[in-house]
């Protein structure tokens, strides 16, 4: 192990090490975030679940929006699989259908950062994450 | 850093700084009682543990009661020393310490010296305000040839351990437990003859209660006296008579050889005769020794010892038994004057009288309780008869005059029995710290160098400082002495010995504080060291008022020497006055 | 550092060490590579949750979901459902004693909402083994903040302006602390931290060390700098093997990152750190007794002034705080002196961590901004009193504290408030009572402990409280007097009064306070010679109701002393006088016949 | 009192671990510690020898070793067990477990069985408190313990 030479060094340090740590820090605090939950029942799974969320949250550490990806049981819209839902701080949660890892980054790039509504969204008729059972 | 003002009991009194109330209250007469705390300042000797909390004051702006003997005095502090919540604490404290102590003072050895006893009354204690059947802790009582320990009478004031460890060095005593059950205690509160203890007795010496108390042989002494068949005989040691009288009511330092020696013969002893006397055979002995190797390193004999180590304290001899086991070669091998005595009482003396060894009983009055455990040792036994056989204090020899209604201060002086009553200021002086080694310089200076001394004081050899140097000059050589009073001062030397950091010609070493007129069985002081300043001084003035002063001048000496001995470390000198160190190392 | 999309935090305390988390552990893992999920999650093992109730607590992230009393058989299920699938195991989920629903994220849970962790910040969060997850938290920051951004007497200063005070019992100012040892010139000095937790009930110090041991580290690193020393000792239970190991792994990864040693962050100031083991004496608490347990001797306190300040470890000015007061500070040189000070109450600035256990729902360790009332603590952080019984007291400062009533329920807790009330804050360890227990008994507990645990050194704590503990004995046997209180008050208050060191000036607390809120319940014990708690035996009346009473003579035979009499199938009788109220007939009862009083 | 005999290997392991610690007199706390890991208890012999060791008396380091709870002079049964009787226990009930235990084992608290099988002692706060009243026996911990259970909990040990 390298020691640590200076005030500078422990700071450099700290910043490639936090990101190991973002996901326990930003579940402190979920209302305040960006939640992603992505369905992970066996359909999603079997319909690339895994990637679309490995890629979202590669792609949210890229773009550096803290959010918390969540994954959750079947959504019920097994037809549409793999499917997530979004919820912005503010807004009503949205859920889309068929994501694969395109769709993941566009989901990302423009409706999180952007603002902007995409193809591909599911009429909501469920509760929101945390009230839901 | 100048003086401090603080106000007690509305009275202002100005203090230096770092006083503490308890000296500050004393400086305008007000007498805080104390209990663990004992301060015995012309020797650096404090016990100040803060434990009993018997002394207590109330101090303005401070939540709880202040402990006097170690609460510092700030500049405009405010303290009270008799308010209702003060007296009712200590009262209630004492009560404390009472429920877990045996109240069976009336038979209690220290009835009547008891600090405990003492605060008991003064307190007006008449009741002690506890359940039934109060548990007390109890331990395992403990009798050796120089002192019983009584813990259930302990209340760990922790005066005792701080003399066998801090002064002393012997570490025979530490606290052991914890709690309710707390005690001090020799390890594993085994007996004090399993541990490192060389019974110098300063822990009775400043015990407080009956907890620790001289062994004591006075019954016996009672039951030879009564025996028509027995001659008994009664050697008195030099800081006896300095003391003695302080149990009769007198001031410390009072000299009462004449009314002791009365006493003695009052009480029916055969001959009362000095130790002294054998202090002044001592000086012969050991003075012969010393002079012997001094000249032998002179004329470059290399395997000669030095310094020598004067050897009639028997604490310290079995303190460097135990402790300096490799350094047994170096003291003196003369026998104590307490042995000397007994050891020609027993030989020449029962000769010179015709009486059978085994129908002689030898009883010393002593200052001391190591003595006690000394003349049981083996080497100092014939046949299991031992050269002295009884060794009793200062103490135990007041209660004894006490005992026989004897009216001390009433009584006539008379003096010694002869031969062996005759002794010089030499021999006197062995009762204070230097004394012995004063007495051999005044002897062997005249043997060295054959001429008569200018002068018999030697100053720069006195004092009370613990450890102490001086040169002497035997005319052109220079004899290096060095002096240590308390265990834990020759420790220091001995380790410096050791290291070869000195060279010394000549050490004296006493146990006590001050030498024997600080032994344990002298008066107690209650911790006023002023009283062993007094004896000191009380010595050096029996001392001035002798005709002879030197040792090799005492004439029953001389003819002790002609018509028995021969000569100074003679065959029959190391036979009858010479001895030898045992190892004796202990954990 | 691999990006694991799911943290399986496991509680690593000891307390649910004790059942099998280590086990809980290695099955997580062992399911996780059986289902190849190596890459998604990390099982994570952490200091204490403070939820100690319901151990071993696995808490899974991001979803906080909070699975309670897991198993080492219920690992694969966890895995399998919810780490994979995302299905929530709904039978280990804590389930609020209130209302009996399963609460699936902790943010919801009554035990979690009020608390703000600040000294338990890293505690449940991070793998305390691993210093890259504390530095990952700004960990050593503060030190490197302190050490190149602040003079000794400008970071001395912050702390006087935090207002933090003493978390080990006495609450003196710990900025004003480190002033006065840093105004004593000398060519050494040392840090201490105590961590010799002794209190019966309170374990917040060891959960620190078990869960951020770096925390105490780096506050201690800090104290150095601000006071003038370069070593650092920590006095440590012996009896806490896991705070002990955690410390010395944080110890030599500090050092292998140069965060202890020589020439921190190059900066040219050194500091290390050793470790002293206590050996089970509780008045090592006491910052006197401690130094002289750690010097090799026996620990006996010893009069102050000399405050250990001037004088204290080897002669040397030495400054002692204990853990939760250092784990506070690094995060006040991070966040700044005014945001704790927004903290709390007037004088008592911050939080404290309070042990809660008795009979209470939620036992565990918990957070809570100062002021806090007990209310609040007790039945919303708690839960409520187990059972559904009444509550009676609750007992704060442990042997040093007292106990505090239902009139006290809405008292903000601080330290000022806790000593107006006769008790005190003590380390943080808060019993709770319910109407079975009996005051008298209580206090006769506390005594008891008293006694064992003095030192002896000073005759009113040594014999004192020995006689204290005497006369509640006597009252619990039925034997007690009215002057008997009257006593009980005057040693208790002479005992405060008189005593060496904090152990003896505090240990009437217990006494003393219930003297004063449940006399009732004294003079029952000594009037009526009734204990209403049912709880001394001496003081227990059994009777047989007639009309329950079988004649099954089952009673009659379980007597040891013949004492009860009837004819078969007839309703039997007690002998009061010869009853020796051993209770023997009721437990043997089963038609619920034999009423005690 | 033990009949423990040194022998010349254990004088050696005394002296490797006082050496370990440079026979400082300041670290007899340390030195018992790990001599009473070593070999279970402190009996006289060991004591004198570590006094010898670091070179106090022997009253000092018995004085230190009745001080501390924590040491022992007594060697502990081979399954000792051990009570929380920490206030959170006690409220819980510690007291009953104790008194079944003595019952039980037919020992006082800090005593061993005759067969040298169990040992009794109290210890305060395990920090288990949510499984209060919590019983140690070795290293294993029984938590919730109800006096009924002590029974078979002993005769599990055989």
């Amino acid at each position: 192990m390298n020691k640590i030479k200076s005030l500078d060094d422990l700071r450099k340090m700290k910043q490639s090490l936090e990101h190991g740590m973002t996901i326990r820090e930003n579940s402190n605090s979920p209302e305040s975030l960006v939640q992603i939950r992505v369905a992970m029942a066996t359909c999603g799974i079997a319909a690339g679940a895994r990637t679309v969320m490995n890629t979202l949250i590669e792609k949210l550490e890229k773009e550096k929006i803290p959010a918390v990806v969540t994954q959750g049981g079947c959504m019920g819209y097994c037809y549409a699989e793999p499917t997530i839902e979004v919820k912005v701080p503010g807004k009503d949660p949205v859920v889309f259908g068929k994501v694969d890892s395109a769709v993941a980054e566009e989901i990302v790039v423009k409706y999180i950062k952007n603002g902007e509504l995409i193809d591909g969204i599911i009429p909501v008729n469920y509760q929101s994450i945390n009230e839901q059972k | 850093m100048g003086n401090i003002k603080v106000k007690i009991d509305n009275v202002e009194v100005e203090v230096k700084r770092g006083s503490t109330i308890y000296q500050a209250a004393k400086q305008i007469g007000i007498d805080i009682p104390v209990l663990c705390y004992m301060n015995l300042n012309h020797m650096q000797i404090e016990n100040r543990p803060g434990g009993c909390r018997i002394c207590v004051v109330e101090v303005e702006g401070r939540k709880n009661l202040a402990p006097s003997c170690s609460t510092d005095c700030f500049d405009g502090m405010v303290v009270k020393t008799k308010s209702i919540r003060v007296l009712n604490a200590r009262k209630t404290v004492l009560e404390l310490i009472l429920s877990d102590h045996p109240p069976k003072c009336l038979v209690c050895s220290s009835s009547g010296k008891c600090d405990l006893q003492e605060l008991a009354q003064r307190f007006g204690i008449r009741e002690v305000h506890m359940v039934e059947n109060a548990e007390v802790s109890t331990y395992r009582k403990d009798a050796s040839p120089a002192l019983n320990r009584d813990m259930d009478k302990c209340i760990m004031c922790r005066r005792c351990e701080t003399v066998c460890n801090d002064v002393q060095t012997v570490g025979a005593l530490s606290a052991v437990n914890r709690g309710f059950m707390s005690v001090v205690a020799p390890a594993f509160e085994q007996d004090l003859v399993d541990s490192p203890c060389t019974f110098c007795g300063q822990c009775v010496a400043v015990c407080p209660t009956g907890a620790l108390t001289p062994y004591d042989d006075t019954p016996m002494i009672i039951r030879a006296l009564a025996d028509p068949s027995k001659t008994v005989i009664v050697q008195t040691a030099p800081a006896v008579r300095a003391a003695l009288g302080e149990e009769f009511g007198l001031n410390p330092g009072t000299l009462v050889t004449g009314k002791m020696v009365a006493a003695l013969r009052s009480l029916g002893f055969d001959k009362v005769f000095d130790t002294d006397f054998a202090a002044d055979l001592t000086i012969m002995e050991e003075g012969a020794e010393l002079l012997d190797r001094i000249t032998r390193y002179v004329n470059g004999d290399k395997e000669v010892k030095l310094p020598i180590l004067t050897s009639c304290c028997p604490a310290w001899v079995n303190f460097f038994e135990v402790y300096f086991p490799d350094m047994l070669d170096v003291p003196s091998t003369a026998r104590s004057p307490q042995q000397m005595f007994g050891s020609i009482a027993k030989t020449y003396y029962a000769d010179l009288i015709g009486v059978k060894r085994e129908d002689l009983v030898v009883v010393s009055i002593m200052p001391c309780l190591a003595k006690k455990f000394e003349c049981q040792r083996d080497e100092f036994k014939v046949d299991g008869n031992p050269d002295v056989d009884y060794s009793i204090s200062t103490r135990e020899l007041a209660s004894l005059i006490k005992a026989a209604n004897i009216n001390f201060d009433k009584l006539e002086d008379e003096e010694f029995d002869l031969p062996m009553g005759e002794s010089t200021g030499a021999g006197v002086i062995f009762g204070v710290t230097g004394g012995v080694i004063e007495a051999a310089v005044r002897t062997a200076y005249e043997v060295f160098t054959g001429n008569k001394l200018n002068r018999i004081n030697f100053e720069e050899l006195r004092g009370l400082a613990g450890i102490r140097t001086a040169t002497i000059y035997f005319g052109e050589t220079p004899i290096h002495i060095g002096i240590a009073h308390q265990l834990g001062n020759a420790r220091k030397l001995l380790n410096g010995i050791r290291e070869g950091r000195y060279n010394f010609h000549a050490i004296e070493i006493m146990a006590c504080p001050g030498g024997c007129i600080g032994g344990a069985g002298q008066p107690l002081h209650h911790g006023d060291s002023s009283v062993i300043k007094a004896r000191y001084e009380a010595i050096y003035k029996e001392d001035t008022g002798k005709t002879i002063r030197k040792s090799h001048e005492n004439p029953y000496i001389i003819k002790l020497y002609e018509d028995f001995l021969g000569k100074p470390l003679s065959e029959k000198s190391h036979h009858l006055l010479h001895t030898h160190y045992f190892d004796k190392h202990k954990i | 550092m691999a990006q694991y999309k799911m943290h399986l935090l496991v509680c690593g305390g000891t307390g649910c060490r004790a059942s099998q988390s280590e086990e809980v552990v290695a099955n997580l893992n062992t399911e996780i590579k059986k289902q190849g999920l190596e890459n998604d999650a990390q099982v994570v093992t952490t200091g204490c949750f403070g939820f100690c109730e319901k151990g071993p607590i696995v808490k899974i992230i991001p979803d906080n979901t909070f699975y309670t009393q897991v198993t080492p058989e219920d690992c694969a299920e966890i895995i399998s459902e919810h780490v994979l699938k995302g299905r929530r195991v709904h039978r280990l989920l804590y389930e609020d004693p209130e209302t009996l629903k399963h609460i699936e994220d902790s943010k919801h849970m009554g035990f979690y909402q009020k608390q703000i962790r600040i000294a338990l910040r890293n505690c449940g969060f991070i793998d305390p083994e691993n210093i890259d997850e504390y530095i990952a938290r700004d960990g050593y920051a503060a030190l490197g903040k302190v050490l190149t951004e602040m003079t000794p007497a400008e970071a001395v200063d912050l702390l006087k302006k935090s207002g933090l005070r003493g978390r080990g019992g006495g609450g003196f100012p710990t900025g004003l602390k480190w002033e006065i040892a840093a105004s004593n010139k000398s060519d050494e000095k040392y840090v201490v931290c105590n961590a010799d937790e002794g209190d019966p009930g309170a374990f917040m110090d060891r959960s620190i060390l078990e869960g951020d041991s770096h925390s105490v580290i780096e506050a201690m690193a800090i104290c150095g700098y601000c006071i003038g020393a370069s070593n650092g000792l920590v006095y440590i239970r012996a009896e806490y093997p896991l705070a002990i190991k955690r410390l010395q792994i944080a110890i030599e990864q500090a050092k292998e990152y140069g965060l202890l040693g020589d020439n921190i962050l190059g900066t040219g100031f050194s500091f290390n750190i050793e470790l002293k083991y206590g050996a089970g004496a509780f008045v090592c608490g006491e910052e006197t007794a401690l130094i002289h347990s750690m010097e090799g001797l026996r620990g006996e306190p010893t009069v102050k002034p000399p405050f250990p300040a001037e004088k204290g470890y080897l002669g040397k000015p030495t400054n002692v705080n204990n853990v939760e007061t250092f784990a506070n500070i690094p995060v006040i040189y991070l966040m700044g002196a005014e945001w704790f000070a927004s903290i709390g109450t007037e004088k008592s600035k911050g939080t404290k961590v309070f042990a809660l256990a008795g009979k209470i729902n939620n036992v565990g360790l918990i957070e809570v901004p100062m002021g806090i009332t007990l209310r609040e603590v007790i039945f919303e952080i708690g839960g409520g009193i187990k059972d559904g019984k009444k509550f009676k007291a609750v007992q704060t400062g442990g042997p040093s504290g007292g106990c505090l009533t239902e009139k006290h329920l809405d008292t903000p807790i601080d330290f000022d408030n806790l000593v107006a009330a006769g008790s005190m804050m003590g380390s943080g360890g808060m019993i709770v009572m319910d109407e079975d227990d009996c005051m008298v008994s209580i206090a006769k507990f506390y005594l008891e402990f008293t006694v064992e645990e003095s030192c002896g050194k000073c005759a009113p704590c040594r014999i004192g409280n020995k006689r204290l503990h005497e006369l509640l004995e006597k009252i619990c046997d039925g034997k007690g007097t009215e002057d008997d209180l009257e006593h009980l008050k005057n040693l208790s208050n002479v005992i405060k009064d008189t005593s060496l060191c904090g152990l003896g000036q505090t240990s009437p607390n217990p006494v003393l306070s219930t003297l004063e809120h449940f006399s009732d319940e004294y003079l029952a014990h000594v009037r009526e010679r009734i204990c209403t708690a049912g709880k001394c035996k001496a003081l227990k009346l059994y009777t047989i109701i007639a009309d329950k009473c079988t004649g099954c003579t089952a009673c009659t035979r379980a007597c040891p002393v013949a004492a009860i009499t009837g004819e078969k199938r007839q309703p039997h009788v007690i002998d009061v006088d010869k009853c020796i109220r051993c209770g023997a007939c009721y437990d043997k009862c089963k038609f619920s016949a034999i009423y005690v009083q | 009192m033990s009949t423990f005999k040194l022998q010349d290997c254990h004088k050696q392991t005394l002296k490797d671990i006082c050496k370990s610690f440079n026979n400082n007199p300041g670290e007899l706390i340390s030195v018992l510690h790990k001599t009473q890991s070593e070999f279970g208890y402190l009996p006289e012999a060991i004591q004198r020898e570590i006094a010898n060791n670091l070179k106090i008396s022997v009253a000092k380091v018995y004085g230190v070793v009745t001080f501390y709870s924590f040491f022992t002079m007594t060697p502990k049964g081979k399954y000792p067990i051990s009570v929380c009787t920490g206030t959170a226990c006690y409220v819980r009930g510690a007291e009953k477990i104790v008194d079944e235990l003595k019952d039980q084992l037919k020992i006082k608290v800090g005593g061993v069985t005759e067969d040298g099988k169990f040992s009794l002692d109290c210890l305060r706060c395990v920090g288990a408190c949510g499984l209060a009243p919590v019983v140690l026996i070795g290293e294993k911990v029984y938590g919730r313990v109800e006096a009924h259970q002590i029974k078979g909990i002993l005769e599990s040990y055989e």
